[in-house]
């Protein structure tokens, strides 16, 4: 029988091939958006028995993830008239087929740990791995300041996945610390990039490489 | 010890006398009659006589010149033992100590010629500064053989007596290079030819004579005396080294040494009578020579030995 | 040990004393050079007492709780203190003279306070009894002798000479460092003692690395490079200093590891005595080859440093051949040199100095006839000159010839001993030969002759407190040279520190050698009275006459037609042309009416023209290809982050 | 009650934002001294935390706490003199941010918790970002941006391998607090692969915060880009903070006895700091570029000497304390030099002994200093470090050490002295005024690292002691 848990982690790793296929900023919002709701419920179908304390915090994170930031980076290209399109370093078609040699190599590497000794599906850690790779990998390739921010939420979501999952001792201070991580990083990259607006009126980094040997 | 200091004194009053056999050679050479043999001792009265005259420019480093350098010859004929009798003093290492007292009398030789800010005076200088340090290379390379043989370090170890024959008995055939590199060292030190021209009356090819160009009257004769009795000291090496005889009769022994000697200035003047001066770029590779003699002496000895 | 730290407090006092006084500055320089010149009288006269005592003396402060500064001065310790007590009080007395610009007031009381840090260093380096004690002193000894380097930081060149000097102490010090490191890592204790427990082949390790830092600083070739551009660069007190005591401080830490690591390779010996001959050859040879007066005699010091380490290494092979004759005199003779050198080194320097002072010119062939406006400097540069040559009867001789003895010993022994003793004894010879012509060329060009340009014309010499200390420094190479008694007794007692195991060293059989250089010398000194006498005698009632030189009938010579000294010099550094090779600048002469033109030529020292084109430039070449790293997007830099996650999760 | 030491900057950085710019400055003063303080009094009085859980001292806390608050007091004095100067827009966020700094600084270096230290840290990160961000240039941007984004990538890092360790727990079966002490204690039962896992992830994250090369890209950008006092923060304490992470999850390591994987990771990378730092000193044009470089080599000392563990750990620590010290006094120099001249660029800066005297000497002993020679402190923990080396047996590492040693000691000293002695283009030499609140920091640091090189108080030596002893430190 296929463990619901697994069922979502299909859909998160779906949404990594998505992510990395997707040249309009919106899409990307919009799948990461998915991404978040979709890792922010893993616990509930867990077998950890929920305390109140981690119901709270898993219905936060699921707010702040799926709602809040996707939406304030929405409202912020359209109030500020930003380009749509992603410039990027590797190509699209490139991109899709580095994901996929991602997602076939996660397992292996989550083998050679013997992560999958752990409660949950077996999914679970090279879905979390697979995203924090893909997360550094959009960090690498897409030269939008957008796409580059995003790409740190996957790898947030990542490590919220090993971290809630995997780990039971942790208590709560591990979802608030990357609950804190997460609203106040990306609060202040937020601010950068309206600096990076206002500054060369466009989000390529490209032009942010001055300071150099 | 007395007979030793009359043997010391005798050796510079003939000294001059020595000097005017290779005159007489030359002369021979040249088909001519020739100065007396008697010629330096009348050179020299006469120069004592005389008063001098001094260039403006010149210190009393020019006076001490003169001095210096006939100082350092008497000092080092002070330590060879003449007619292979025991010389007045003698240590161990003393031979390093003569050949340093000869640098400090080249020394203010030079600093007497630099003195008088004559372009032809320092370019003899810069030529006594060079030459001689190959000779000392040498010298100390045949000192390096002698000690090996000897096991001393003094002159009177090496030409005392019997002493010398014994070098010849250990050392065999390659003494006959020292004997050939002591020669070189003895044309280059005192300014023969091939390597110097005393006779040249051409300033920029002499090396010595150039040098002394400005002293006059007695600190001239105060120089030449000390020239002989340098050219006395190298000759009494080679004379020994190629006479090894000892009498045991001290007058026999000293007659031979004369003639000996003799032979050393018959062959220095034929030398000059059949070569040409060098040219002055080639004189280095001609007192390289010396060395090379004297370096494969010792190794060839060494194996010899061994 | 309270005299010795009373000494230097002295001293440390007039460093910091004319800091506070800068504003009076005659004052400034009274109180500095009284006080600093007081102290290190102390510490001579400490440091000779502590000499000739039987037992060392040890004192030991807890520094940073875990770690201690030690401190002992036993023989050898005490005879390096000797010379540089007594230079460092010569060289402030000849400071009052010649700082002499108000202008400059705090700059001065600066160099003050360096130059008594300098002197306090390099006594507690020569004490130091461990590891860190050492380092500690060492590094200040070269940071405060770098700040006196460059007094004159305007001068593009002694910018220069300040750096070069900085970082090849610095990287000396790590060379030292990391022998003491290994000394460290396997005895596990920081004093100098535990050394001896070490296996064989780490003291080898330990020897050749502390050699190479050690010889970095003493000037020994090819890590020599900073030094002819430092101590010119420097005021010439402390030029006599460096070169009369700072680099023999060198010779001290080779010294001492020999001591420390009591291990008698004959390894250790080879490499000294082919090292030593290196400089000691080349040194002399480029130092003819200068047309700075002072850059000459910084090289000169290269060729006694190698004169020395030939010393060293005779000493050396003695030992490990057995042959306690020979290591003695090659250790003492080596001893005996590093005090005749400091002696006249620093004289030669305070003269270079004076006539620096005086003309404005460094270069040997602007000068001439200096002989006859500065008598006093002439003179007693004349009897350095002498000395440095290692004529008798002058000091240089004395430790010459003991080492020639101990090299004649060393003719005896087998094979590779025997081609060392050789060379060793070759060398000697032509190095004296070399610096005898080296030192003509100086004495004549300066000092005799005629002026070559304007600024020789009008030399002087009034200020006595420079010239004393030159007075005293002169004075002390015929004493020492006639009278080698009471030095050569110092030598024995800073050898007998060496360890060398023979028990007490017995006096008599040197003392019959210095008997015989002192006859000699007698016997010739009276052989010159006479002489004097006889000239005197021959000249009474003579007419003397002074006119022009005869210029061998040229009627109109001018002072440019003297030799200078490049041409006195050329044809020897001819004969040493793959090292000397010349670098000359001579526009062409062109046209119908050329213009005026000019030649320069200077001999470049090969260790520096190697060292740029096979380290230098390499190195600058291997970084310059690392730069891409920070190439200013930042795309990579994430990359390098998840680069170094992988590469390490493969060791997990 | 320990926490207060880090609210009070936070409750004093809150009402900055509301009060006007001079208030603020001296709010900023006021604070340092008070912090200091306070700081002075949990030495003597050792308080013990509210939650204990996740706040303690500990012995290289203490260290970090007091560098922190030295510094913070002597920066804080500067800054007052140096913002009258500067025109600053929106002060009170400059001066605030300082604040919000000093107190996320502070809860760093008592903090225990393995999360509430990442907490920390990430804090710090924020806060730091407006100080970088002041000057609102485009390259001030660029450098705040490539701050935020490597910095929050790799914290990012080190929270995944905070994880791990909590993972490396439940497999170990440990059931104790997640706190460094806790776990330093319990690390034998630790599963040893999760943990070491955990350490590598750890190790490049806060390796990324504290500069290690090759993390450490966005050091040079970020510490040229600030104003001076900021820079000085950052490379006198920032790095500390972060280098107190990755040595307290060493000490788990060492504990655990896995010191020698620790250990190896730690000297490689501390070898490839100072290469990297010699790559870009060597031909660097402008001087607070060099001197982050500069950072960059020290905190590879420091890694290095805390892999070698032992006599090299104390080392380590020694070379901690007086970096900050004395490169956080260079930076300050810089601000002056900066304002003196004009220019960021090594070329346009010369004849300083003659324009600026008193920057002068503080320049050139603050280089002495970095450099190694004593009487600074420097000199001794570099001694150790390489004695260190040579004693446990890393031979080729210590040679490859020294010869770096040797490469940016060449670099550094050809640029000082340009700057110091070389010729300027304008022909200046008439001194420029300065301001003794602008110099007297700097002598203060220099001379507290001097005093500790000649004596130190016996409690000092305990602490530096406690903190090595657990990297089998001491002798």
């Amino acid at each position: 029988m296929i463990h619901p848990v697994d069922i979502l982690l299909i859909l998160v790793l779906l949404s990594v091939l998505f992510a990395f296929a997707s040249s309009r900023l919106p899409v990307l919002i919009r799948i990461l958006a998915f991404q978040g709701v979709v890792v922010s419920i893993v616990p509930f179908f867990l077998e950890h028995e929920m305390t109140a304390g981690g119901i709270i915090f898993t219905t936060a994170t699921l707010t702040i993830r799926g709602i809040i930031i996707p939406w304030s980076f929405y409202s912020m290209i359209k109030k500020m008239g930003i380009k749509r399109e992603v410039e990027t370093i590797v190509s699209y078609n490139a991109s899709v087929f580095a994901s996929l040699l991602l997602i076939v190599a996660a397992p292996m590497l989550s083998h050679k740990f013997n992560m999958i000794s752990f409660s949950g599906g077996t999914l679970i850690t090279s879905t979390a791995i697979t995203l924090v790779v893909a997360g550094m990998f959009l960090l690498m390739a897409r030269r939008n300041a957008i796409a580059m921010v995003l790409g740190y939420i996957m790898m947030e979501n990542g490590i919220y996945l090993i971290g809630t999952a995997l780990s039971s001792g942790a208590q709560h201070i591990v979802e608030f610390g990357i609950l804190l991580d997460v609203l106040a990083g990306v609060m202040i990259m937020a601010i950068m990039l309206q600096s990076i607006k206002q500054k060369y009126d466009n989000l390529d980094t490209a032009q942010l490489s001055k300071l150099k040997e | 010890m007395i007979e030793s200091i009359i043997l010391w004194i005798l050796a510079i009053c003939l000294s001059p006398f020595y000097a005017a056999v290779i005159l007489k050679v030359k002369a021979f050479f040249g088909g001519k009659k020739g100065p007396p043999l008697l010629i330096h001792y009348f050179t020299l009265i006469k120069l004592m006589q005389k008063g001098s005259v001094y260039s403006n420019s010149t210190t009393f480093i020019f006076k001490m010149g003169p001095i210096a350098s006939l100082s350092a010859a008497l000092m080092a004929l002070l330590f060879l033992p003449i007619a292979g009798r025991s010389p007045v003093l003698s240590f161990n290492g003393d031979v390093i100590f003569v050949l340093y007292v000869l640098g400090l009398g080249r020394f203010f030789t030079i600093a007497a010629a630099m003195d008088t800010a004559s372009p032809f005076e320092g370019m003899g200088a810069a030529r006594e500064a060079f030459f001689p340090i190959i000779c000392e290379a040498t010298m100390f390379m045949i000192l390096i053989l002698f000690f090996q043989l000897t096991g001393e370090l003094t002159f009177a170890a090496y030409f005392t007596g019997i002493q010398t024959s014994g070098l010849w008995r250990v050392a065999g055939a390659p003494m006959l290079f020292v004997v050939m590199a002591f020669f070189i060292i003895l044309l280059t030190e005192n300014s023969r030819v091939p390597v110097d021209d005393p006779a040249t009356h051409l300033e920029l090819t002499m090396i010595h004579e150039v040098m002394v160009l400005d002293h006059s009257g007695p600190d001239f004769g105060l120089i030449e005396l000390g020239a002989f009795i340098k050219l006395l000291f190298y000759s009494t090496f080679v004379a020994r080294l190629i006479c090894p005889i000892h009498a045991a009769h001290p007058f026999v022994n000293f007659v031979i040494f004369c003639a000996a000697l003799s032979g050393v200035y018959v062959a220095i003047g034929v030398t000059e009578s059949v070569m040409a001066r060098f040219r002055m770029d080639r004189v280095s590779h001609f007192v390289l020579t010396s060395f090379a003699l004297a370096f494969f002496a010792t190794v060839i000895t060494l194996e010899f030995v061994k | 040990m309270e005299a010795f730290f009373f000494s230097i407090g002295v001293i440390i006092a007039g460093g910091t004393l004319p800091l506070m006084l800068h504003r009076h500055f005659t004052l400034m320089k009274t109180v500095g050079v009284l006080s600093i010149s007081a102290g290190c009288l102390i510490g001579l006269t400490n440091s000779l007492f502590q000499l000739f005592r039987p037992e060392t003396d040890a004192v030991s402060f807890k520094y940073l709780h875990a770690f201690s500064l030690s401190f002992v001065i036993d023989g050898l310790s005490a005879f390096f203190l000797v010379p540089v007590f007594f230079v460092s009080f010569l060289a402030a007395l000849y400071s009052f003279h010649y700082l002499n610009t108000p202008e400059k007031s705090f700059r001065t009381a600066a160099s003050y306070l360096f130059f008594s840090l300098l002197i306090a260093s390099m006594t507690l380096v020569v004490t130091a009894a461990n590891i860190i004690t050492f380092m500690l002193f060492w590094e200040i000894m070269s940071l405060s002798s770098f700040f006196l380097v460059v007094y004159d930081y305007h001068k593009i060149e002694t910018r220069k000479a300040g750096y070069l000097y900085f970082v090849f102490s610095h990287a000396g010090a790590m060379l030292i460092l990391s022998a003491f490191g290994l000394m460290y890592g396997f005895s596990g204790s920081f004093g100098f003692d535990g050394a001896a427990i070490l296996p064989e082949w780490v003291k080898i390790v330990v020897f050749v690395l502390a050699f190479a830092g050690f010889g970095s600083k003493a000037g020994v070739f090819p890590f020599h490079v900073w030094l002819p551009h430092a101590h010119p660069a420097a005021p010439s007190h402390i030029s006599a200093v460096m070169s009369g005591v700072m680099i023999k401080i060198g010779i001290y830490g080779i010294l001492r590891m020999y001591v420390a690591l009591n291990y008698h390779a004959p390894l250790f010996g080879e490499i000294l005595v082919i090292a030593g001959m290196i400089s000691g050859i080349l040194g002399v040879v480029y130092a003819l080859a200068q047309q700075d007066i002072k850059r000459m005699l910084a090289y000169s010091s290269i060729e006694n440093m190698g004169i020395i380490l030939i010393g060293l290494g005779i000493g050396m092979i003695g030992m490990s051949s057995g042959n306690p004759l020979m290591a003695v005199l090659g250790f003492a003779g080596s001893l005996l040199h590093v005090l005749n050198h400091s002696i006249f080194k620093s004289l030669l320097f305070m003269g270079a100095g004076i006539v620096i002072k005086k003309t404005g010119t460094h270069s040997i062939d602007a000068l001439g006839g200096l002989m006859k406006k500065m008598r006093i400097t002439g003179m007693t540069f004349l009897i350095g000159s002498l000395a440095i040559s290692g004529l008798p009867p002058l000091n240089g001789f004395v430790g010459e010839f003991f080492i020639y003895l101990g090299g004649f010993k060393g003719v005896g022994l087998d094979k590779l001993s025997f081609v060392l003793s050789l060379m060793a004894i070759i060398s000697l010879a032509v190095i004296g030969g070399l610096a005898l012509a080296c030192f003509t060329k100086v004495v004549g060009v300066v000092f005799q002759g005629e002026p070559r340009s304007e600024s020789a014309v009008k030399a002087d010499e009034k200020e006595p407190m420079m010239l004393i200390p030159m007075v005293v420094l002169a004075a002390l190479c015929p004493i020492i040279g006639v009278f080698p008694k009471a030095v050569f007794l110092m030598a024995i007692r800073g050898v007998s520190a060496l360890n060398l195991g023979y028990g007490r060293i017995p006096f008599s059989p040197f003392l019959e050698m210095t008997e015989n250089i002192s006859q000699a010398a007698a016997v010739f000194l009276l052989i010159v009275f006479c002489m004097l006498a006889l000239r005197f005698f021959l000249y009474r009632q003579k007419t003397i006459t002074r006119t022009g030189t005869w210029g061998c009938g040229f009627t109109r010579p001018t002072v440019k037609m003297q030799y200078t000294g490049s041409s006195y010099a050329r044809s020897i550094t001819d004969f040493f042309k793959p090292v000397t090779a010349l670098n000359e600048d001579h526009p062409a002469v062109q046209g119908v009416f050329p213009a005026k033109t000019y030649y320069s030529s200077h001999a470049r020292d090969i260790a520096e023209r190697y060292m740029e084109s096979v380290f230098v430039h390499p190195v600058l070449f291997f970084f310059d290809k690392l730069r891409w790293i920070q190439q200013g997007d930042i795309h990579p830099y994430i990359g390098y982050i998840l680069l170094a996650i992988v590469i390490l999760l493969f060791f997990v | 009650m320990l926490e207060i030491i880090f609210l009070i900057p936070f409750v004093a950085a809150l009402a900055v934002f509301f009060l006007p710019a001079t208030a603020g400055r001296v709010l900023l003063v006021l604070t340092g001294i008070i912090h200091l303080l306070m700081t002075i009094m949990v030495w003597t009085i050792r308080p013990e935390a509210i939650f204990p859980d996740y706040f303690a001292l500990s012995a290289a806390g203490l260290l970090s706490l007091i560098v922190i608050s030295l510094l913070f007091f002597l920066i804080s004095v500067y800054t007052a003199e140096y913002l009258k100067q500067s025109h600053i827009r929106q002060e009170n966020i400059f001066t605030g941010s300082m604040l919000l700094f000093l107190s996320t600084m502070t809860m760093v270096t008592i903090s225990d918790h393995i999360m509430v230290m990442w907490i920390a840290i990430e804090a710090t990160t924020l806060t730091s970002a407006p100080l970088i961000f002041t000057h609102k240039t485009s390259t001030a941007l660029e450098a705040t941006w490539k701050y935020v984004l490597i910095c929050s990538v790799g914290i990012a890092m080190a929270l995944l391998g905070s994880v791990l360790i909590t993972l490396a727990m439940d497999v170990g079966h440990v059931k104790t607090a997640v706190s460094f002490s806790a776990l330093t204690e319990a690390a034998k039962q630790l599963d040893p692969t999760w943990l070491k896992a955990g350490f590598v992830f750890i190790f490049v994250g806060y390796g990324t915060k504290m500069g290690l090369a090759p993390m450490h890209t966005w050091l040079p950008d970020a510490h040229s880009e600030a104003p001076s006092p900021a820079s000085a923060l950052l490379s006198g304490v920032l790095l500390n903070c972060a280098y107190l992470g990755i040595f307290k999850t060493n000490k788990i390591m060492v504990a655990a006895g896995l010191g020698d994987f620790s250990g190896t990771i730690l000297m490689v990378f501390g070898l490839m700091s100072i290469l990297a730092a010699a790559t870009f000193i060597i031909k660097q044009t402008e001087y607070k570029r060099m001197l982050a470089y500069s950072s960059i080599e020290n905190m590879g000392i420091i890694a290095f000497g805390t892999g070698i563990g032992g006599i090299g750990a104390y080392g380590a620590i020694l070379c901690l304390i007086h970096h900050s010290l004395i490169k956080s006094s260079l930076f300050l120099t810089s601000g002056n030099i900066h304002s003196g001249y004009h220019s960021w660029f090594i070329d346009k800066i010369g004849q300083l002994p003659a324009r600026m005297p008193k920057t002068f000497v503080a320049f050139f002993a603050g280089f002495a200093a970095i450099a190694g020679f004593p009487p600074f402190g420097l000199f001794i923990g570099e001694l150790l470090i390489i004695v260190g080396a040579f004693r446990a047996g890393h031979y080729t590492m210590a040679a490859i050490f020294m010869l770096s040693l040797c490469f940016i000691f060449a670099g550094l000293s050809n640029q000082v002295f340009k700057m110091s002695f070389g010729d300027v283009s304008e022909d200046i030499t008439s001194p420029t005024p300065e301001k003794a609140c602008l110099v007297w920091p700097q002598y203060a640091l220099l001379l507290t690292s001097l005093a500790l090189c000649v004596w130190m108080p016996d409690i000092l030596y305990q602490t530096i002691m406690a903190a090595a002893a657990a990297m089998g430190g001491g002798f």
